[in-house]
C-alpha cells in the first residue's frame, strides 16, 4: 500500500506572489502517495506548527514534505514537529521554494515550484526512519606528553572529574618545562607536586605507545613501560607532545663553545656560580624559518634577562620580529629602551668562529652597509620541528599532519584543538608554534571539549545512519581507506567472514564511503543512491 | 539551580563560540547583543580563497552563528545592554535594557512587503545586511515618518504576520545567572585619525575592512571613481597599531593584507601589489604555505609611508622613505588600502564600571594575572575574544571556548562547594 | 523544456551560498535544479550519468573550497570523479565540459552565480 | 586477486555495433574490488551506452545484472531468462567469467568489456600492481618472497643483469626498482645471502600443459 505523504505548503505570509498556490495545491495532490496538501501562511510560527501536528495525527501521515523557505534555519523546527506528532524526525523532506525559486526568478514560477515539490516527494517516498541511542563511553582520558601543556591538561581534566593517564617518554616528568618556567616567570614546582599528588591522575614515565586501535569512547592503546606491554582502554586521547628545536647552523659551527641555543643561555642565566660573563651577545632568528613566533619571544625574554644580570651589549639580527602575541610588543619596547640593538637584515648573516670570539657579518637594511660584529656569545637561530615520534604516533593513530609535519591538518574547521578523527585532540606546541598564552587557551579548550564528550558517560548518536550490508561487503577495504574520519573498521561477523563495519559514534555522515564502495554495500540513510536518483528522475517527467 | 545559567555579553565570533560550548555542556545561555544582528565584525569578512583555501577562517563564522541560533539552550536577546549587576559567582543578578525593536524577530519572515509600501524616502524599513542573522527587517527610528509625528501606519497594516509594533518602550528585565562571559569585541581603528593618509578625503583610499566588505558583497574589486579594475595597489601596514598610543601589534593586519593581496593576484595576475610594512607577521598555523607561494609575486617594501596625496588624474601619490637608497621618494598607485588594526571598544569603559572589572593600560579589559587570559579581577566574570586583546578568528574562537571552559569549571566548583566536598566530581 | 541543469550542492558551502544568492535576489536560470547532498564527496559517477540519461544538459558539483572541506577529502574526491566523468563523456563523443566542479564557501553568493553562468555559457557555446 | 581494466569505448562500440538489445553482466568479486566490472561499473557502462550520441548510433536498450561470481555455473544460471531477452551479452567479468557465460549460453554472442591483466594487489587505493605471473612453479622461497619473473623487466632467474642504474633502479624503466636488488637486500637482512650464489637452470615453460587442469585428490 502506498506510504501516506503529507505536503505542507507555506506562502510565507502571502509574500511569495509569483507562485500560484492554488494551482500548485491541485497539481501536487495528484502525485501518487500524497494523501493531503495543506497551505499555511506561517508554517514556522506557533499556530502553523500546531496545525501541522494536528493534521499529521488526523490523517496519520507517514512522511512529511515541507515546501517553504530554506531548511538551513528551519529544518530543526520541523524535525521537532515530526517528533511531537509521533513520527521519526528523518521522515522529512524539504523543497526550497522561496530562496531558490520564488526569489531568484522573475515571472510565474509555479511550474518550477511544482517540480521542486515533486523532487521532494520522490525522495520522501523512500525515506526510512533512523533511531537515536545513548552509546556508553569510557570516561578515562589518555594525555600523551609530559611538558607544560600535558601537565596542565591533566590537572584541569581531573578537576572536572575525569580520570587521566599522563604518558611521558622521558624518565622524569616536565623535563624542559623547567626552562620555560624561568623564561615566563612562574614556578613549576607547585604544578609538579600537585600533579604527583592528584589521585585522579596516573603517571607513566619512560613509557610509549606501541599500538592503538578503536574509536571515540573506546580507544584501546598498547603502552610499553619498562619491558612489559599492556593495553588500556580510554574514551579520548589528548596529544601534548610539544615541539623540539634544532640549531640552524653549518655542522662545524655547532661544536663551538661560544655558540649556544636559547635553552642553554637560559641555563647559563640561572646557574648562580657561572664564571664567564659574556661582554657582547649576538642573537639571530627568522632567516631560515620565517613562520615561527617562539624564537622572537625567547630572544626578547633572554635579552632582557641577560641585560639585567650581566649588563652585556646585546645585538639582535633578524628579518622580521614576530610580535603578533600578547605582550610581545611591550617586551620589544622594553628591550629597546634598555639598550638592546636590533639590526634588520634581508639576507642571512655570515658567521665565522675562532679564538673564543664569534664574528657575524650582516648588511643592516637601515645602515645600508656591511657591519661586522665580534661577540663573546652567539645565540644561533633555531628551527622549530615536531618532537620525535610525531610521525610514528600519527601513523599509529592514523591521523593527518600539517604541511610542516606538526599535528592537526591545516583545515580551519578543526581549529582550535580537534582532529579529523573524533575523540583525538591536540594541545599546545605539538600543533604548531604557540606561545604560552595560546597553549593555556588550548588546554582550556580541550578540557571543555573532552568534558562535553565524556562527562555524562554516554553520547547520544544516530544508530546505523550509515550501515554496511555484511552480505554484500567483500572486505575490499576501500571504505576503510577513504573514510576521512577513520570511522570504519574490519570486524568478524558472528564468527564468520570479516566485513567492514561503521562505528556510529565516530561517523560524521559525509557519505564518501557510500560513494566509493565498489559493491554498493553501504547505505546512507537520507541520501541513499535510490533517494538521490529519485530526485534526478523527476527531471524526465517535466 | 540558578547557577546553571550563564550570560554572554556580545555575540561576535568569540561570544558565539563560548555560548555554543556552554550549551553543548548543558548550561543555559543568555546571549545578549547591543546591535540588531548577531556576528560582530567577523560576520562581514569575505572568503579569501584563491584556488586553495587561504585558511582565513572567515567561513567558520556563519557556521557557528547558524549553530548558535538554532541551539535550543541559547536565548538570543538583540538590541540589549547591561544596566546594572549585583551578586557574585553562583548568583549574579543582571538588569538588561532591551531597546525597542519595532519588528518582532520571532514573527518577521523577511518577506519585504513593508519596504515596498514604506512612503519615506530613503526607506525607513529595510533588510539587514545579507549575512545578518536573525535575518529580520530593521525599522530605523531616525527615518520613520511616524517618529517624526506623522500618523503613518502603512507598514504595520501590510505586514502579513503582524510583526510591526510602534508603541514600544525599552524593556527592562532581570536575569539571574551563575557567571558572565564578556565578549564585547573591538572597534576598528578609525583611519580618519591619521589625516595625512587621506582616508575619507580621497575615494581610492580604503581600509582593510572596506576591502573585506567589497569582496564579500560583490566578489571583485572595482575603483569607485571609474569602475575600472585597479592595476597598481598598495597596502600600508600598522595603521593604528604599534604606534605612540597603540602599544601593541593587532596581529591580524599582516595576515588579512597578504591574503587579500593573494586574492587580488589570483583574480588578475598582472595587477601589481606592494605591501609597506615594519615587521611582517607571517607566523601562525597554516600560513607557511601561503607565504611561500606569494613571497615572490608581491613586492614588499620595508617602511611605512607617512603621506598620501591625490594627483589631478585621481591617482594616489604615496610619499615614503626608500631605505635601499636612503632617501624619500614618491610612488603612484591607483588604490591604497590602509591595514587598520584593532582598538579597544569605545564603551568598554562604561561596561567596566558596571561590572567592576579593570581596564589594562592599552584600553582592553585586564586579566587577573599575566598567565590567565580569561579570568578578571571579579570571580565569575570571564573574558572572551578581542575585548581582552587583539586576536584573529581562530584565536578568538579558541579564547571563547577557553572562557566557556573556565566558566564550567568555576560553576562546577560552586556546585560541589554546595554539596560539601571540595573536589569537583 | 529539456535545457535542465542539475546542481549537486554540498550542504556546508554550496547550499547556504545558493540561499544567500536568493536573499540578494541574484537571478539564475529557471532550469536549475538543486539537489542537496551532505558533502560533495557523496556525489557518485552514476548520479551524474543518470542525470544526463534523464535529460539534464549539464551537471554541476559544488563543494567547499580546496582545503576547507568539513570532511577533509570530500571535495578532492568529487573533483576526481568529475574528471572521470569528463573522460567518460568524451569517450561517447558527448561534450565532456558539461560536467563541472566548482569550489566556494558559504558566505560567497556571487561565486555560486558565477559557477551557474559559466556552465550556461558552456552549454550555449556547444549549441545545445 | 585478479586485476582487470575496462576496455576503451571505441573497442566496445565495434563489438556491439550490430545488436539492439544488450545484457551487461557484472561480477561482484575480483573485478568489483579493482573497480573494473562490479555492479557500479555495470551501471556506468550501461548509462554510457544509453547516452552514446556518436554518429550513426541507433538507440539501444541495455539490461543490467550482476552475479556474485561469474566463474560459477550455478550463479551464471540465474541470468538465463535475461539472456533470452537480449541479442548479445557484454560481460564485465574476468576472462574465466566471460568464457563460463559463453559456454552456458552458446546461442548468444558473449563479448568481454574488460581486459583481464594480472594477479596483483593495491599499492594504495586506486592503484594496483602486478605481483604474480602464475608460472606454475613458484620459487619465491629462494628469492626472499620477491618474484623476479614479474618484477624484473627481463624476468631473469639469476639476476641482476649488468645494466642496473645507480640507486638500484631498473635499466629499462628508471622509476622501477630492480627486483634483484630488492631480493639481495631482503636476503641480506635475513642472513640468507648464500642463496644468491646458487644457479637456477632455465624454466621449461613447454612442460606446463595449457590449459592447466588440477584434479583434487579427494573429489
Amino acid at each position: 500500500m502506498e506510504t501516506k505523504i503529507g505536503i505542507f505548503l507555506c506562502n510565507c505570509g502571502e509574500a511569495i506572489r509569483n507562485i500560484d498556490f492554488a494551482a500548485t495545491k491541485e497539481e501536487v495532490a495528484q502525485i501518487p502517495g500524497v494523501s493531503c496538501v495543506n497551505l499555511s501562511s506561517n508554517l514556522c510560527l506557533k499556530e502553523g506548527k500546531e496545525k501541522m501536528i494536528s493534521c499529521i495525527k488526523e490523517e496519520n501521515i507517514e512522511k512529511v514534505v515541507v515546501a517553504a523557505c530554506s531548511p538551513e534555519f528551519k529544518e530543526h523546527i520541523f524535525r521537532q514537529v515530526l517528533e511531537d506528532a509521533g513520527l521519526n524526525g528523518h521522515l522529512f523532506s524539504t523543497a526550497n521554494i522561496r530562496e531558490q525559486c520564488s526569489w531568484v526568478h522573475d515571472g510565474d514560477v509555479t511550474g518550477k515550484a511544482v517540480e521542486l515539490i515533486k523532487m521532494a516527494v520522490n525522495r520522501a517516498r523512500l525515506l526510512q526512519p533512523v533511531e537515536k541511542k545513548k552509546f556508553a563511553v569510557n570516561r578515562e582520558v589518555l594525555v600523551v606528553g609530559g611538558g607544560f601543556a600535558a601537565i596542565n591538561a591533566a590537572l584541569q581534566l581531573s578537576r572536572v572529574g575525569l580520570r587521566t593517564t599522563l604518558l611521558e617518554r622521558e624518565a622524569i616528568l616536565g623535563s624542559e618545562t623547567a626552562e620555560l618556567g624561568s623564561l615566563c616567570g612562574f614556578d613549576i614546582s607547585s604544578m609538579m607536586s600537585e600533579v604527583e599528588g592528584d589521585e585522579n591522575i596516573e603517571i607513566l614515565t619512560s613509557a610509549e605507545v606501541t599500538a592503538a586501535a578503536g574509536k571515540i569512547g573506546d580507544f584501546t592503546v598498547r603502552i610499553r613501560k619498562g619491558g612489559d606491554e599492556a593495553s588500556h582502554k580510554y574514551g579520548a586521547v589528548v596529544l601534548a607532545t610539544g615541539y623540539q628545536t634544532k640549531l640552524a647552523l653549518e655542522s662545524e659551527l655547532k661544536s663551538d663553545v661560544n655558540i649556544v641555543s636559547q635553552k642553554k643561555l637560559c641555563r647559563m642565566l640561572e646557574n648562580p656560580n657561572l664564571e664567564i660573563r659574556p661582554r657582547t651577545i649576538g642573537f639571530m632568528f627568522d632567516f631560515s624559518d620565517e613562520n615561527s613566533r617562539l624564537p622572537t619571544l625567547a630572544t626578547l625574554n633572554n635579552a632582557l634577562a641577560a641585560k639585567q644580570k650581566w649588563d652585556s651589549e646585546i645585538y639582535v639580527f633578524c628579518k622580521s620580529l614576530k610580535v603578533d602575541g600578547p605582550g610581545a610588543e611591550k617586551l620589544y619596547r622594553e628591550a629597546r629602551d634598555c639598550g638592546v640593538v636590533f639590526l634588520k637584515c634581508e639576507a642571512r648573516p655570515r658567521i665565522t668562529a675562532g679564538n673564543g670570539r664569534v664574528k657575524i657579518e650582516a648588511k643592516d637594511v637601515f645602515l645600508g652597509e656591511d657591519t661586522i660584529l665580534a661577540c663573546d656569545l652567539l645565540v644561533a637561530e633555531e628551527l622549530l620541528l615536531p618532537s620525535e615520534g610525531t610521525e610514528a604516533l600519527s601513523s599509529l593513530l592514523n591521523i593527518r599532519r600539517d604541511s610542516r609535519g606538526f599535528y592537526q591538518d591545516e583545515n580551519v574547521h578543526l581549529y582550535p584543538v580537534a582532529s579529523e578523527k573524533k575523540g583525538i585532540f591536540f594541545v599546545g606546541g605539538c600543533r604548531g608554534d604557540l606561545d604560552l598564552s595560546r597553549v593555556l587557551t588550548d588546554v582550556s579548550s580541550v578540557v571543555v571539549s573532552v568534558y562535553e564528550l565524556l562527562s555524562s558517560g554516554n553520547i547520544l548518536a544516530e544508530v546505523e545512519r550509515v550501515k554496511v550490508d555484511p552480505q554484500k561487503c567483500v572486505a575490499c577495504l576501500t571504505c576503510i581507506r577513504v573514510c576521512p574520519h577513520d570511522a570504519i573498521q574490519l570486524v568478524r561477523v558472528d564468527g564468520g567472514k570479516e566485513v567492514a563495519e561503521v562505528f556510529d559514534l565516530a561517523c560524521d555522515a559525509c557519505g564518501i564511503c557510500a560513494a566509493m564502495c565498489p559493491a554498493k554495500a553501504i547505505t546512507f540513510q537520507g541520501y541513499r543512491d535510490e533517494e538521490i536518483l529519485a530526485q534526478v528522475e523527476t527531471i524526465e517527467e517535466s | 539551580m540558578e547557577s546553571k545559567n550563564v550570560l554572554v555579553v556580545g555575540s561576535g565570533i568569540s561570544g558565539v563560540a563560548s555560548a555554543l560550548e556552554l550549551a553543548n555542556a548543558g548550561v543555559n545561555v543568555y546571549l545578549i547583543e547591543k546591535e540588531a544582528v548577531v556576528g560582530g565584525h567577523s560576520a562581514s569578512f569575505c572568503c579569501k580563497a584563491t584556488d586553495v583555501c587561504s585558511r582565513c577562517s572567515a567561513c567558520v563564522v556563519p557556521d557557528k552563528i547558524r549553530e548558535a541560533v538554532i541551539n535550543p539552550r541559547i536565548r538570543l536577546l538583540t538590541n540589549s545592554t547591561i544596566k546594572k549587576l549585583s551578586g557574585d559567582l553562583g548568583n549574579f543578578r543582571v538588569e538588561i535594557t532591551q531597546q525597542p525593536r519595532y519588528i518582532d524577530v520571532e514573527k518577521c519572515i523577511a518577506c519585504g512587503l513593508c519596504t515596498e509600501v514604506c512612503p519615506a524616502d530613503p526607506k525607513a524599513v529595510y533588510p539587514p545586511t545579507v549575512e545578518a542573522t536573525p535575518f529580520c527587517y530593521i525599522l530605523d527610528e531616525a527615518l520613520c515618518l511616524r517618529f517624526k509625528g506623522e500618523k503613518c501606519d502603512i507598514c504595520r497594516e501590510n505586514c502579513p504576520t503582524r510583526a510591526i509594533e510602534f508603541e514600544l518602550k525599552p524593556k527592562e528585565q532581570e536575569l539571574s545567572v551563575g557567571a558572565l562571559i564578556v565578549a564585547t569585541g573591538f572597534d576598528v581603528f578609525d583611519a580618519k585619525e591619521k589625516g595625512s593618509l587621506g582616508y575619507g578625503r580621497y575615494p581610492n583610499v580604503l581600509t582593510g575592512l572596506d576591502l573585506e566588505q567589497i569582496f564579500g558583497r560583490e566578489g571583485y574589486l572595482r575603483l569607485s571613481i571609474n569602475g575600472k579594475e585597479p592595476r597598481n595597489i598598495a597596502f600600508i601596514q600598522c595603521v593604528g597599531s604599534r604606534d605612540e598610543d597603540h602599544g601593541y601589534c593587532s596581529q591580524v593586519c599582516c595576515k588579512y593584507a597578504m591574503k587579500l593581496a593573494g586574492l587580488i593576484k589570483y583574480q588578475s595576475l598582472d595587477t601589481k601589489v606592494t605591501i609597506f610594512y615594519i615587521d611582517l607577521q607571517t607566523a601562525g598555523k597554516g600560513f607557511a604555505q601561503f607565504y611561500e607561494e606569494y613571497k615572490e609575486s608581491i613586492r614588499f617594501v620595508r617602511g611605512v609611508p607617512v603621506e598620501i596625496l591625490q594627483t589631478a588624474s585621481g591617482d594616489l601619490e604615496v610619499r615614503f622613505e626608500d631605505i635601499s637608497q636612503g632617501k624619500v621618494c614618491r610612488d603612484t598607485f591607483d588604490l591604497v588600502v590602509l591595514s587598520v588594526g584593532i582598538t579597544p571598544g569605545k564603551n568598554s569603559w562604561g561596561l567596566a564600571r558596571i561590572l567592576g572589572i579593570n581596564l589594562a593600560d592599552d584600553g582592553f579589559f585586564d586579566t587577573k594575572d599575566s598567565l590567565s587570559s580569561n579570568e578578571t579581577n571579579v570571580d565569575g566574570i570571564f573574558l572572551a575574544g578581542t575585548c581582552q586583546g587583539p586576536k584573529d578568528i581562530p584565536d578568538s574562537v579558541a579564547h571563547g571556548i577557553a572562557a566557556a571552559s573556565k566558566t564550567i569549571q568555576a560553576l562546577g566548583g560552586v556546585a560541589s562547594q554546595r554539596r560539601g566536598n571540595h573536589r569537583g566530581h | 523544456m529539456n535545457s535542465c541543469i542539475v546542481a549537486f550542492c554540498c550542504e556546508h558551502s554550496a547550499y547556504p551560498a545558493a540561499d544567500l544568492a536568493g536573499k540578494l535576489k541574484l537571478h539564475c536560470p529557471e532550469s536549475l535544479r538543486i539537489i542537496r547532498v551532505p558533502c560533495a564527496g557523496r556525489v557518485d559517477v552514476i548520479h551524474i550519468l543518470k542525470a544526463f540519461e534523464n535529460g539534464a544538459v549539464a551537471v554541476l558539483v559544488l563543494g567547499c573550497e580546496d582545503g576547507a572541506c568539513h570532511h577533509i577529502t570530500g571535495n578532492t574526491r568529487a573533483k576526481e570523479r568529475v574528471k572521470y566523468c569528463n573522460m567518460l563523456l568524451k569517450e561517447i563523443e558527448a561534450d565532456g565540459r558539461h560536467v563541472a566542479m566548482f569550489n566556494l564557501s558559504p558566505n560567497e553568493p556571487h561565486k555560486f552565480v558565477r559557477a551557474v553562468n559559466e556552465i550556461t555559457k558552456r552549454i550555449k557555446e556547444s549549441g545545445r | 586477486m585478479i586485476i582487470a581494466e575496462r576496455k576503451p569505448m571505441e573497442e566496445i562500440r565495434q563489438m556491439i555495433a550490430p545488436y539492439k538489445k544488450l545484457l551487461l553482466a557484472g561480477c561482484a568479486t575480483c573485478v568489483a574490488v579493482c573497480w573494473a566490472g562490479g555492479e557500479k561499473e555495470v551501471g556506468i557502462l550501461a548509462s554510457q551506452l544509453r547516452l552514446d550520441q556518436s554518429k550513426g548510433r541507433k538507440k539501444i536498450s541495455v539490461l543490467e545484472a550482476t552475479v556474485e561470481r561469474q566463474c560459477e555455473k550455478e550463479m551464471v544460471e540465474e541470468l538465463r531468462d535475461k539472456v533470452q531477452e537480449v541479442d548479445a551479452v557484454l560481460s564485465l567479468a574476468c576472462g574465466s567469467g566471460v568464457q563460463t557465460m559463453a559456454e552456458m549460453f552458446e546461442d548468444k554472442p558473449v563479448f568481454p568489456a574488460v581486459n583481464t591483466t594480472f594477479i596483483g594487489m593495491p599499492e594504495r587505493e586506486g592503484l594496483w600492481v602486478e605481483m604474480c605471473g602464475a608460472c606454475g612453479d613458484c620459487f619465491l622461497d629462494r628469492t626472499g618472497g620477491i618474484c623476479p619473473i614479474v618484477r624484473c623487466a627481463k624476468g631473469l632467474l639469476n639476476g641482476p643483469c649488468g645494466g642496473m642504474r645507480k640507486g638500484g633502479k631498473c635499466e629499462i624503466d628508471p622509476e622501477k626498482d630492480c627486483a634483484w636488488v630488492l631480493i639481495y637486500r631482503r636476503l641480506e637482512k635475513q642472513g640468507r645471502l648464500d642463496l644468491m650464489r646458487e644457479y637456477y637452470p632455465p624454466k621449461n615453460y613447454r612442460a606446463v600443459k595449457r590449459p592447466g587442469r588440477i584434479q583434487a585428490a579427494k573429489a
